[in-house]
């Protein structure tokens, strides 16, 4: 077929502008990355630039897995505003589960328990919002309200304002923490990279936040996908929760508060779109939420005064968001 | 529809509420002070006035960007920052009318600002409006000393507008605002037909951009009203996080149940309706003791969730009570 | 030319990315005359109309208006300037009245200093609108939502037609009018050719514009063909020659199937038992494999709800769909079985615009294509290309994104993604709708030689010539009942059917 | 063309920002830094601490870097102190005691050294003693009202409360309800309110003729769950004349104006707000509100200077302690107005208890005589009536 060749032919020659056109986004994001990373440099050579280095990577490592796992429900064009409370009750329940058994033991079932937990709660917030016909902002809404109320309740019966846990689960060296974190980042990054991009899990969900029905009318069962991609976020959480602990060793009546508007800022930052679809990529997350993190750790370490510091991050999402959401034709995006 | 039947129907859910919350704060020792049962009573309409009369104001400013198609984040946010610049404004003037304009004037300019953000920027809404959000949220650490406002309430005569008789003003003048909006401008018109078919609308020839800023004006001025209320009755700090999307969201539920409401009526009535109904819940509630901490964010939840599974499933339920009514009819 | 033209064109170019929808464009248009625009999907029609009437702006070259330079600023700019088009798609505004929606872009001339409305006034203007047009039975109050498609489409014409109108612009609006709208419409177009307006009439439909045009501009690849006036058109072969000025090349006569062999294997592939759901009451049917069935109606008869059920999508209050001794349930039990389903809404249920076309294609075959949880991305780029090549699908690779394609390539990959999955009963809804002669051509090769493979196909279609062409029954359904089965037959002619549809 | 110009904005923008602020970064190497964890982001409490520190940064050689810090999440806190050490601050002043082992190890990592303002770190002295109190790493705290387990809060109302009825004998207080946080977040206030009903039974036995009545601490009703008291409270407690609100008042007061009883009902709070003055005293509800000086984050910063400088005191203390400061408690019209000239409000260094050479004279690097005892006695020298 001569025609289609030569059609073939003449936009090969523009594949490389379509490329640059077709992931403007992702570079931008990446740029967003580089540049903090720069500026993370300047800022913290000398002596302590191991240490921030660390630094760094322990508080990402809460948000990557948490952003690993919310990019699984953003690509279906959904978000969960009860991650954060849903990470505090965890982080709470293992303390006291490992508290009560005692030793390594404890934790594990601790971890096991909350892990459980985790996954029914994303298969309720998946499938009570589509038997009911609820909106999923909803039942995630009524998770907030439940896991917030959940973690008051906890706190109160402990009579404690910060509850630790026994058990020492944080390795004493510093850098086999560091390790053992990058270990823990790397492993899901690789396993949610696979569960993405190789098998049915990110395929169908990317495909129903592209176009629900299509989806549906391609065989792909929107109940038992959207409960998956729920649990496979459930699953991040207990991970980033047991990190989280790991991390701090206590809970408290707050803990985990904010995770999930952080975790939405993360995933704009890495160039997600909020609507999903095709578009979503398994790298947002990350790179998110090491922006997210080198920003605010620069912007500390670049000396912005505490009451500017805000301000600035404020003016800098922003310019970030006008650079890589913009939608430069037809009606004003919604 | 008969207009009995339409008082009757806008009417059931806080007579409902009220009958129920009457007779679990009965049945509650908590609700009974040396034998005094504390659930009916002058605090009670006082209350609910004041906690509707606020909710009504925040629940149209919200409402009034919806119902474009457009969920507008930053109106708590514009709202806090309004009640800071507002209140210490206010103060320094020591007169609430001078609080009033520069509220609403202040609303109007933030709301226009967020407008221009989204519109300038061509950003997806939910992104444009965070941002701003955040942006609204720094300043809060700037103005002023950063210290927010506190003894704005604390003066009874600036504070007229957050208490009973005054609360009834702003409250009435959103109302009036929100009407007029929506029924005689051309305005909220052609914002009606964008929020149905952008594309179409914007084909036929609405200007777009236009209409989006002129919307933000309506609905700034709505919110700096809610401000002058916020401010008269609550101390205000600066926020960070998306607090202040928390705090918009506090007043979310009745905008939900108004839309639902107001189909036996209009919006606005609607959202008076449930900000009333759940202001009623919310004074039962504080009688049990069940306002504050865990139990009644638990019980929050799960009154959302029933409220939407309800309207959700209404049509559902219709055909269930039908069949059963038939087969009634059958046997 | 003696004649002054009111619209003239220029040197038009209109790119959008890489694809050139005009190519250094030349055409004039007329007072008095109805200029038909034919062309393949693609081929630029719309786009001319669209720059003409200020939907969207040229890429480079000049028009001018009544001789002056003409640049619209926007549809509204060029409806005030006497240009109006009525659309394709559906594009009234839902949950707002009748009056909101015609006066939707002029609400100023009701209000008090440009803000204050009286909708009073809408009202009654709009009601006094539509009577003039002989619609009366649309109230102005009412809500829009009450309204079918094609009193929707009537609506749209009141809209964009006043006084003022110079240049009338109908996009293949027909298509979803009934015999008494587009005698409506017919009739407003001789009206305004009459009154030395000019109308510009884009349809796919040929009947149409050699019955309806005084001129007729054919275009294909962004270029102008040729013109043909009124004594061509009439001449014996115009169709024909149309037919090759559009395509490019000889289109033959094999267009539709040409063998008159209904026959097909013994085998049920696909039982309808007795099925109710909403209107439809009692419902049966059986498909044989190497079996072609259609359906025949007016939009509104219920046979697209017939596809839609034996695909699992409606929930049934009676009866069963079976596929070789198994219920099917829901859509997921469909494919499993093997049927594929090619909805009528191309756009909106049957393609992810936002997505490559590859990624289109694999999806219904992802699970047959994972082994364990692992789905090979070569094996899906193998899956996918190969049914690029057999459908011929215009791209540059895989990975393009489908909103990029025309109609007619979009329908190709909807296609693909059954014969990728190697589905053996294919219901097909509107499968040609929007789809221009040369892919519509080799879509009915495709169907021919899927009945020789022995697949079923179930085709609703609204294009009587196409079932005659394909089907061996002819299933014709009027108010959500079978009203007469035809078999295939040399013989069958359009208006023999007619009668059963209305 | 499009992205290209769009990467370059964006490379513009943060180059602007680091222009701005790379001198900041740069600044002279040896100036000893040290970071401030605040309990909140703003106010005037922390425009008094800032304006107080500011001053002493020239005699003292210190740059002074802020941030704050969560009494929920430990998580954060973590975030905020690594941040601080990354900033380079040589000690760190935090004001929260969440999360405080693991951040003790962050300083244990970075050879920082944390000490503790406000704050008597009471759950990890009880619960977490050798990780916290034993560490070198942990220099002590200063808490203010007395550390809890030597707190008498209780009284401080108990004297407000009478020294109000002596002063306006036509209207005495003679029905009181109290507030409090829960248990789980400051564990110490349900004794203080304790303290107070057994000094008024006390009273009541000694003054039968004017016995006053206490409403006992419901569970339920007076447990304020850090959100503005419920409108019922004045139903469940009907015919109070005054409310001691152990916890804060700006958690109180709103509900009484809103419920109209500002002006006829009395409130003795722990706290105060910007602008409470207007309605303090005669002017209004407040009878009696407490401050605590920001001059006694001088002990910590004192003990973090001589560690980072290798000089300890002769008389320093085997293990870090947490001692407790004095507060301002304000309960007439006469303490207000010498409160007006704390830099409490005047936000002026020199209306500071210590000035900048006095802080100077307190640290044994700078002064050979000064000593631990020397730094603990100023402690007890910041009450309303050392206002000069």
């Amino acid at each position: 077929m001569p025609e289609t060749v030569t059609s073939r032919r003449t936009d090969e020659r523009t594949s490389f502008f379509t490329f640059v056109k077709n992931h403007t986004m992702d570079l931008l994001a990446y740029a967003g990355l580089a540049v903090m990373l720069i500026l993370f440099l300047i800022f913290n050579s000398g002596p302590r630039l191991m240490y921030n280095f660390s630094a760094v990577v322990q508080a990402a490592a809460v948000y990557s897995i948490l952003a690993l796992g919310a990019v699984f429900i953003y690509s279906m064009g959904f978000m969960d505003v009860s991650l954060g409370q849903q990470v505090g009750v965890y982080v709470i329940l293992m303390i006291l589960i490992g508290n009560k058994i005692g030793g390594p033991a404890g934790v594990v079932v601790g971890f096991l328990v909350t892990l459980a937990l985790a996954l029914a709660c994303g298969a309720i917030n998946g499938a009570v919002s589509i038997f009911l016909g609820l909106p999923s902002i909803v039942t995630s809404l009524f998770l907030m309200f439940f896991f917030t109320g959940a973690q008051y309740l906890l706190m109160e019966s402990t009579g404690e304002n910060t509850i630790k846990l026994l058990q020492t689960v944080k390795p004493a060296d510093r850098n086999t923490y560091t390790l053992m974190l990058i270990g823990i980042i790397a492993l899901l990054a690789v396993i949610g990279t696979y569960f993405f991009n190789y098998t049915k899990l990110g395929k169908y969900t990317r495909a129903i936040g592209a176009n629900k029905v299509a989806a549906k009318q391609s065989g792909i069962s929107l109940v038992k996908w959207q409960v998956l991609g729920y649990m496979a976020l459930g699953f991040c959480a207990a991970v980033a929760s047991f990190v989280l602990l790991t991390r701090t060793g206590t809970a408290g009546k707050g803990t985990g508060s904010g995770y999930a508007m952080d975790i939405m800022i993360c995933l704009i930052l890495g160039g997600m779109p909020l609507k999903g679809g095709m578009k979503s990529k398994i790298s947002c997350a990350l790179v998110g939420a090491f922006t997210y993190t080198l920003l605010s750790n620069v912007l500390t370490t670049m000396g912005v005064p505490l009451n500017w510091v805000n301000f600035v991050k404020a003016c800098i999402f922003l310019v970030i968001v006008l650079l890589t959401c913009r939608k430069p034709n037809g009606v004003l995006p919604r | 529809m008969k207009l009995t039947k339409k008082i009757f129907l806008t009417l059931l859910f806080p007579v409902l509420m009220f009958l129920a919350m009457w007779a679990i704060t009965a049945a509650n020792p908590a609700c009974y002070v040396n034998g005094k049962f504390i659930f009916l009573g002058f605090d009670l309409v006082r209350f609910v006035v004041l906690n509707a009369c606020q909710s009504i104001c925040v629940a149209l400013a919200i409402w009034m960007q919806l119902k474009n198609g457009r969920f507008d984040f930053s109106n708590g946010a514009a709202m806090i920052l309004t009640a800071i610049i507002a209140g210490n404004i206010g103060l320094r003037s020591g007169s609430p009318w001078i609080t009033l304009i520069v509220a609403v004037l202040c609303g109007i300019v933030l709301c226009a600002f967020t407008a221009a953000v989204y519109m300038l920027g061509r950003l997806p809404i939910v992104i444009a409006t965070i941002g701003v959000t955040l942006l609204y949220e720094s300043l809060t650490y700037l103005i002023f000393g950063g210290g927010g406002i506190s003894n704005f309430y604390q003066n009874d005569t600036l504070s007229i507008f957050g208490h009973l008789p005054g609360v009834f003003l702003p409250t009435l003048l959103a109302m009036g605002i929100f009407l007029f909006y929506s029924n005689y401008t051309v305005t909220g018109r052609k914002g009606k037909i964008l929020a149905n078919n952008q594309a179409a609308g914007v084909n036929i020839g609405i200007w777009e951009e236009a209409n989006v800023s002129q919307t933000a004006m309506f609905c700034g001025a709505i919110v700096g009203l809610a401000a002058t209320i916020y401010v008269s009755q609550n101390q205000v700090l600066p926020q960070s996080g998306l607090s202040t999307a928390g705090i918009m969201f506090s007043y979310i539920v009745p905008v939900y149940m108004g839309m639902f409401i107001g189909l036996a009526s209009n919006d606005v009535i609607g959202i008076s309706i449930a900000a009333i109904g759940m202001a009623i819940f919310n004074y039962g509630l504080n009688c049990m003791n069940l306002g504050g901490g865990g139990w009644q964010q638990i019980i929050m939840g799960v009154f959302v969730m029933c409220f939407y599974t309800f309207s959700a499933q209404l049509d559902n339920i219709k055909k269930v009570f039908r069949r059963m009514t038939k087969k009634e009819a059958v046997a | 030319m003696e004649k002054e033209p009111i619209i003239e064109v220029r040197h038009m170019v209109k790119n959008f990315g890489p694809t050139r929808a005009l190519r250094d464009v030349d055409v004039s248009f007329y007072r008095g005359e109805i200029r038909g625009l034919i062309g393949e999907n693609g081929s630029g029609k719309s786009t001319i109309t669209s720059i003409v009437a200020g939907m969207q702006k040229p890429t480079s070259g000049e028009m001018f208006y009544k001789g002056e330079p003409w640049n619209p600023a926007s549809m509204v700019d060029a409806q005030l300037h006497g240009i109006s088009m009525v659309l394709q798609e559906a594009n009234t505004i839902p949950n707002c009245t009748v009056a909101e929606n015609i006066f939707a872009g002029r609400f100023n001339e009701f209000a008090k200093m440009n803000s204050f409305l009286s909708m009073k006034k809408v009202n009654k203007a709009a009601q006094e609108i539509l009577d003039s047009f002989g619609l009366s039975h649309i109230k102005a109050t009412d809500s829009i939502n009450k309204y079918g498609f094609e009193d929707r489409k009537l609506i749209e014409i009141v809209r964009c037609v006043s006084d003022e109108t110079e240049v009338f612009v109908v996009d293949e609006t027909t298509t979803a009018l009934s015999l008494e709208g587009r005698q409506l419409l017919y009739k407003l177009i001789h009206k305004l050719k009459d009154n030395g307006k000019s109308v510009i009439f884009i349809s796919h439909d040929m009947d149409e514009i050699l019955e309806q045009c005084t001129d007729l501009t054919v275009l294909r690849d962004g270029e102008i063909i040729g013109h043909l006036n009124r004594e061509e058109m009439d001449a014996p072969g115009a169709e024909k020659k149309i037919r090759f000025m559009m395509v490019g090349r000889e289109i033959g006569d094999a267009y539709y199937r040409e063998d008159y062999d209904s026959s097909h294997l013994p085998e049920v592939a696909l039982k309808l038992d007795h099925i109710s759901f909403g209107p439809i009451k009692d419902f049966s049917l059986e498909l044989h494999k190497g079996e072609i069935i259609g359906f025949g109606g007016l939009s509104g008869c219920g046979m697209h709800e017939i596809g839609r059920a034996a695909f699992g999508l409606e929930k049934l209050s009676e009866g069963k769909v079976v596929r070789e001794g198994k219920e099917i349930k829901s859509c997921l039990d469909a494919i499993e079985s093997g049927i594929g389903y090619i909805s009528k809404n191309r756009d909106t249920e049957a393609l992810i615009l936002e997505g490559s076309i590859g990624e289109n294609i694999v999806l219904p075959s992802v699970n047959a294509l994972s082994k364990g949880t692992f789905v090979s991305p070569k094996a899906e780029k193998k899956l996918a290309d190969g049914e690029i090549d057999n459908f011929r699908i215009k791209c540059y690779s895989g990975k393009q994104w489908v909103n990029t394609l025309s109609g007619g390539n979009k329908q190709k990959v909807s296609f693909s993604k059954w014969t990728a999955k190697k589905s053996d009963v294919l219901i097909m809804d509107c499968p040609t709708r929007g789809v221009d002669i040369g892919v519509k051509q080799f879509m009915y090769h495709v169907i021919a030689e899927m009945k020789q493979q022995g697949k079923s196909i179930i085709l609703i279609s609204e294009e009587l010539g196409e079932l005659i062409g394909m089907a061996d029954k002819i299933l014709i359904m009027k108010d959500f009942e079978v009203t007469h089965e035809f078999m295939r037959d040399p013989k069958l002619s359009e208006t023999d059917i007619i009668e059963y549809m209305i | 063309m499009k992205s290209t110009k769009k990467v370059l904005a964006l490379v513009l923008t943060l180059a602007l920002v680091f222009a701005l602020a790379a001198p900041t970064a740069m600044a002279k190497a040896r100036t000893t830094k040290i970071g401030v964890g605040l309990y909140q982001d703003s106010g005037a409490a922390v425009t008094a601490v800032k304006a107080y520190l500011g001053s002493l940064e020239d005699a003292l050689n210190v740059k002074f870097t802020y941030t704050v810090l969560s009494n929920t999440d430990e998580a954060q806190n973590i975030t905020k102190v690594q941040e601080l050490i990354a900033a380079g601050c040589d000690g760190i002043i935090c004001t929260m005691d969440m999360g405080t082992e693991a951040i003790l190890q962050e300083c244990a990592d970075a050879g920082v050294y944390l000490a503790g303002y406000l704050c008597d770190y009471d759950t990890s002295f009880r619960n977490n003693y050798d990780n916290v109190f034993k560490n070198e790493f942990f220099l002590g705290t200063v808490a203010d009202g007395g550390c809890a387990d030597e707190a008498r809060r209780g009284y401080d109302f108990f004297d407000s409360v009478i020294e109000y009825n002596e002063r306006t004998p036509d209207a005495p207080i003679r029905h009181v309800a109290m507030t409090v946080f829960p248990a789980f977040a400051f564990p110490y206030q349900q004794s203080f309110a304790a303290q107070f009903v057994e000094k008024v039974e006390e009273y009541n036995a000694a003054n039968p003729d004017k016995a006053i009545e206490v409403d006992p601490l419901s569970d339920e009703t007076d447990i304020l769950m850090f959100r503005p008291m419920d409108s019922t409270y004045f139903s469940k407690h009907p015919g109070i004349d005054a409310i001691v609100s152990i916890c804060s008042g700006s958690f109180v007061y709103p509900t009484m104006v809103s419920a109209g009883v500002s002006n006829t009902m009395k409130l003795f709070a722990a706290g105060y707000n910007d602008g409470d003055e207007a309605v303090f005293g005669s002017k209004g509800a407040y009878q009696m509100e407490i401050v605590s000086p920001v001059e006694a984050i001088t002990y910590p910063l004192v003990l973090l200077l001589n560690k980072i400088n290798g000089v300890e005191f002769p008389d320093q203390p085997a293990e870090a302690e947490r001692r407790g400061v004095s507060v301002l408690v304000i309960n007439s019209d006469e303490d207000l107005a010498k409160f007006q000239h704390s830099i409490y409000l005047s936000f002026k260094p020199e209306d500071a208890f210590l000035s900048p050479e006095d802080v100077v004279a307190l640290t044994a690097y700078n002064n050979p005589d000064a000593t631990y005892a020397g730094l603990v006695e100023i402690l007890n020298h910041m009450t309303i009536d050392d206002i000069q």
